[in-house]
């Protein structure tokens, strides 16, 4: 469960120079002009590095990979604003059919999800009611998916219409009573709302017999979690990239780094840096922790996360100057990115709520 | 500052109330009250429009077509029209240029470019920053060397709003290679039709290209398009920022959005509730009302003091500080406050006037001001050159 | 109703003067030594310049002073930080008794109010609940009462015992059942805990028919307003002596008002002055519309201004180093003096709430 | 960090507690639950208590009496005791002058210094800052001119804790007129009952002296209380600096603080409403339990950086800005909360162990530390200057 040091510094590694060969800035914009908002190629090459499996128990072929593991790919997702559904479908859609899903569901899916060929993706906020499901029909509408585009399957959260509990079901993206209202978000990638009506679906039956509710539970936290560790890969990156174009950009004859008050502002970004990578850790630590301390340290390191990283993108901006603000530069795409991430999961509001309703319980 | 003078602007802001009512065309009200990118015509219909009214340089002496406004009036002016979210009255002719040409301007001049101006026959660009010097003048290096009748120009500038637009182009230039940084600057006027000047457009972050990069490339400019004397670009440069300051629109601006907020939070349910009535939500736009609130009254008191003649010198920058800080701190509340909607994004439906793919029909329009106006804190004197000035000129120190 | 300018500024000159003559701060050290908590000889110079009878009807002798006028005093006790009962009793006693007093509770006790005999203080914040008069007879405890150990006479707000409509009763320090304890506050002035015990009390008995209610309303606000003013002398007094001390005090070979990032600070610290002077003077002319207009800007402005004094007030600290916590320099000082003022007549959080639900109502 | 050195980390916590509940006199104890100021035999016999628990020293080598504990348990031990709001552990003696002699001391000075600090049958305290020298040891100019076996000494000391019940004072002074700036200074111990040494009380503004000018007039000091050699005092200061770089105790006073912030706000009601339940109040204590939950995560981050010697040197920076800022403005929102019994204070009360005028017992002894740690951000170091060092050592600006 607990994956070892030496497999995490090779994933890190492997990705790390995957973008630095394949996925730089300048390499980026190809996949911008994507119309699907991701790369095939990098898709299929992440397959063969094995990051399409890290989930995957070992005998399947799989790294059985746990949350410092796979945070160690998504601050490289992050610092390299990697565009593919690494967190939707690797992370969330693969992992909840682990929990969820039968022995033959596993079988009949994980395979397409190891090699890249199916894209499962967890359809969870509601418009307005449940999705509800009755027999193996399926009727409501999701908001907000994450390459919901792109997908060939979803894992939609919904209701049973009988006796009101939660259950996941797998519904097939060209099943009759499915409708896609796609649209691009403002970092480029494609997310979707998604329609049932009356569609044909199929509920994921585990045979550990974990409630529905409580493993949409896990996996909502454990993808926050992955989103702070993506954002600390954006953190460091803008805390980086600034840091150098203070030394290198000159204004009325000396370095604008010479200016104190830029240096001060700056620290204050660092030390900014050094909480979100030490609330990451922590809140990876959280994820192996029963449900009570887990809930308090996810949400409070998610709120804190965001708001110091929103910060830390407005200083990058704004030390830029008007470079800043353009396309051209990679801090406006972070400023995006992050964007979308706050919309992800549950935004600050919500997690500062849940972690002060966790913390002054009395 | 007289009760008259109070009683004016009130009226002001009446007549600008019953002109978005009654007068702006629909389609044209509409696009504003999306946030919609405005084509050329489109912006130089509404320019033509406030000329109709006669507020297009109001600001100026009533001898040159204006109305004498008062510091005032020129507030409330554009205070109104930015609450009402009309488009942005473009500055570079009727605020910026216009009046550096008749107050230095020859009479051949005022003759030549005036009319123009106050009825945006001609659509003017302001040509200050360059790679090398943004908020920094004093580093310009766009040579214009003298050749007989001509100025021969070569540099580049940057930063430069509309210039795909434009006829003319004001420009600081270095009219001589051995004076010191500040004193070897001219203010020349420059055709874009002139041979070798190039428009190259800078996508910023909201996907459109609202500014540019001009490369002058041996221009020739004829002598008579200088302003005033050689060398003394400098001061006109700050006879120009000056009339800059009114600062009316960004307080005008922050009203709209906190309205927008207001609006919004009001008439989203997030569990049943509405937004607005959610605690954290809540004493967050209940701050922001709060420092609206004290923004407004302390821009007031700058404005009074503009008309009494007893500025400190540090009211223009404290309402473009607290403004702008405010402003961009309400959208992002907003966009948040929008959520999944808040990051849905289309530039196209933004061109054709469609709608957004979701959320409230100004939502698209709403996403693009919020990364463009990331430089509200950048552009026109940055939040940081703002304090250095106060800390200087105010404080002393 | 409008005082005049010239008035105005003949006040806040003979203030000035005075405060220069005879209240330097070094001067001010023997007040602090009096166990009194004020000067007794600066009070009666007060009832001479007129500053105790500013609120008096001019039939009376009095300035008849408006909001403005009260506040060009106040501005000086800020400033100068006057040990004395000015808003107490010139300004919150003297002013609800010409609000509720019948004539002839006026005659008696004006005279001694204007010529600085009586000090009389409003005593309005309950212990629990509220003070319960039964016909003549008053029993409760109000806290906080600021110069309630000098006090001859107490106005109490209290409940009618048979109607429980509002009243305002007069209280007589010495009566049999009145007991104080009495205590210094961290600003060296006196206050009192006011315990009622079947109290001989008299009823105010205003003949213009204005209740008791709306009268305590005027009243609060109004001291509000005037502590806005204390406030806004207080906060130019500490941006001034910061950046004269940053002009004169060197470290590391240079002055530190060379350092950008004091600089930018003190920037922001002027930036609030000018915000706490547009505010004064707003809920100022707020004073004289109708309630509900009022309240949202005297309680907006109020929040404003204790939050913005004590930014400045630290950041003055801060910008004086060791010398600004010890007690021989004046920001300390000032310090004290706004925690006092930010406990009385409503804290910041209640302002608050009270500006965001006149501003949200719908 | 291995797991081995946590656990031990985690029992000596637990030892800390079973000792406060059990073994610190209950007198000692009352008093530190109120914040009350202590006498010198207050502090002296904390000291000893700790001496006898074998902690006064036990980050001191094992040959020195010490148990060569680790950053971690240097840590875990001070954040502890901290939370427990026991005595402050006065580090002048224990963590700052002995490591220094028996660093850089001759055996004689270690023979004759290192018992009675570990004891503290002496007590120590320390001169560094001068009035014109706060943050800033270069500017300082206090003299000591060799004169056969002595040292003379003339200048002023400031802000010098507890120099009215110190034994001896060690000193930075500049023993070569003509040297640089930083390398004219030496490491010297002066003993206070020395003629010549004049003590001045300071009051700070909860009413208190806990710091002192010191007059120091032709005092005449062997030359064998000189450290190491003369010259070097830099160093050996900037090796006590890192001494006293744990930390510990700021986050747990920060922790501290905010539960008696979240005790009392739970305790106290409003209009029938407990404090901590009003929104504004709750979100507000809400935010200190992230940030606490932030500065204790990072300074965990940090101390393990120390172990593993992977520091990139901006970890005590970090713990000293974010614990004392937090620290701070918990402070001003508990004495906020406390209402009038805030604003109540009574020295004398302080002084006596008596009850403070209004409010909870530990009212005036949080009104004297709100008052005192104001300083925080300003004493060994303030915030300016470890900002400047950060932006040089770590960023490189």
């Amino acid at each position: 469960m607990k994956t070892d040091l030496e497999t995490i510094g090779m994933l890190r590694d492997s990705a790390a120079r995957y973008a630095d060969d394949n996925y730089s800035f300048h390499q980026r914009w190809a996949v911008l002009e994507q119309p699907e908002g991701y790369s095939r190629q990098a898709w299929s090459d992440f397959a063969e590095f094995g990051f399409l499996a890290l989930r995957l128990p070992e005998d399947d072929g799989g790294l059985d990979a746990d949350a410092v593991a796979i945070g160690a790919v998504m601050e490289i997702a992050g610092s390299r604003l990697l565009m593919e559904p690494l967190l939707a479908s690797a992370i969330v859609g693969t992992g909840l059919l682990l929990k969820q899903g039968s022995a033959a569901q596993k079988a009949a899916l994980l395979p397409a999800l190891a090699d890249g060929s199916l894209v499962l993706v967890l359809a969870d906020e509601d418009e307005a009611g449940p999705c509800v499901i009755d027999g193996n029909r399926i009727t409501g509408a999701k908001l907000g998916v994450l390459h919901g585009d792109i997908a060939g399957k979803f894992l939609v959260s919904a209701i049973d219409a009988a006796s009101g509990a939660a259950v996941v079901a797998l519904v097939d993206a060209d099943a009759a009573g499915v409708s896609r209202h796609n649209y691009k978000l403002v970092d480029g990638r494609g997310a979707t709302t998604l329609r049932l009506d009356a569609a044909v679906a199929e509920r994921l039956q585990p045979e550990s017999g974990q409630t529905a509710a409580v493993a949409l539970a896990e996996i909502r936290d454990e993808a926050t979690v992955a989103l702070c560790a993506e954002t600390l890969g954006i953190v460091k990156s803008l805390v980086h990239t600034t840091n150098e174009y203070l030394k290198v950009r000159k204004q009325f004859g000396k370095f604008i780094g010479s200016n104190q008050v830029l240096q001060h502002r700056m620290v204050d970004c660092l030390l900014l840096q050094e909480e979100v990578r030490a609330l990451t850790a922590a809140a990876q630590q959280a994820l192996a922790g029963p449900a009570e301390g887990r809930v308090r340290i996810v949400s409070g390191a998610r709120a804190y996360i965001a708001t110091a990283a929103r910060k830390v993108a407005n200083e990058a901006i704004q030390m830029h100057g008007g470079v800043g603000v353009t396309d051209e530069v990679d801090v406006s795409h972070y400023f995006r990115r992050l964007m979308v991430i706050a919309a992800l999961f549950g935004n600050r509001d919500a997690h500062f709520a849940r972690f002060v309703d966790a913390s002054l319980a009395a | 500052m007289s009760e008259q003078l109070r009683a004016r602007a009130e009226t002001l802001r009446q007549e600008v109330r019953d002109f978005y009512a009654t007068v702006m065309p629909a389609e044209l009200r509409d696009k504003a009250h999306r946030h919609q990118v405005l084509s050329k015509e489109d912006y130089v219909g509404w320019m033509r429009l406030l000329d109709k009214q006669g507020w297009s340089v109001a600001h100026w002496p009533e001898a040159l077509g204006g109305k004498g406004w008062s510091p005032l009036e020129r507030f409330a002016f554009e205070d109104e029209l930015a609450r009402l979210g009309c488009p942005w009255v473009i500055p570079f002719g009727v605020k910026y240029v216009g009046p550096v040409i008749y107050a230095f301007g020859t009479d051949a001049q005022k003759q030549r470019f005036l009319p123009g101006i106050k009825t945006t026959e001609e659509f003017w660009a302001q040509g200050y920053s360059e790679p090398g010097a943004g908020s920094d003048l004093a580093g310009l290096r766009t040579m214009a060397l003298k050749d007989g009748d001509h100025y021969v120009v070569n540099g580049q500038k940057v930063w430069t709003t509309y210039a795909q637009w434009a006829d003319w182009l004001f420009c600081l230039v270095r009219t001589d290679r051995d004076d010191k940084p500040q004193t070897g600057i001219s203010f020349l006027l420059i055709d874009m039709k002139s041979p070798g000047v190039t428009v190259k457009p800078i996508r910023t972050m909201d996907g459109f290209a609202h500014v540019n990069e001009v490369w002058l490339e041996d221009v020739k400019v004829p002598a008579e398009n200088l302003i005033g004397e050689e060398g003394k670009g400098w001061t006109y440069a700050k006879f120009l920022l000056k009339n800059e300051r009114t600062a009316g629109a960004i307080v005008g601006w922050a009203w709209h959005v906190l309205d927008r907020l207001k609006k919004h939070a009001r008439e989203t349910r997030v569990n049943g509730v509405a937004l607005i009535d959610q605690p954290l939500m809540r004493n967050r736009i209940g701050e922001y009302e709060l420092r609206f609130m004290a923004l407004e009254l302390a821009a007031y008191q700058a404005v009074t003091a503009m008309v009494d003649g007893t500025e400190n010198g540090s009211e223009a920058s404290l309402i473009k500080l607290r403004g702008t800080e405010l402003y961009q701190e309400v959208m992002e509340t907003l966009v948040e406050a929008l959520g999944h909607a808040g990051v849905a994004f289309d530039t196209e439906a933004l061109h054709s006037a469609g709608l957004p793919p979701l959320g409230p029909d100004d939502t698209g329009g709403i996403l693009k001001d919020h990364f463009y106006n990331r430089a509200a804190t950048i552009f026109g004197g940055s939040s940081e050159i703002q304090r250095n000035i106060v800390a200087k000129v105010v404080l002393g120190l």
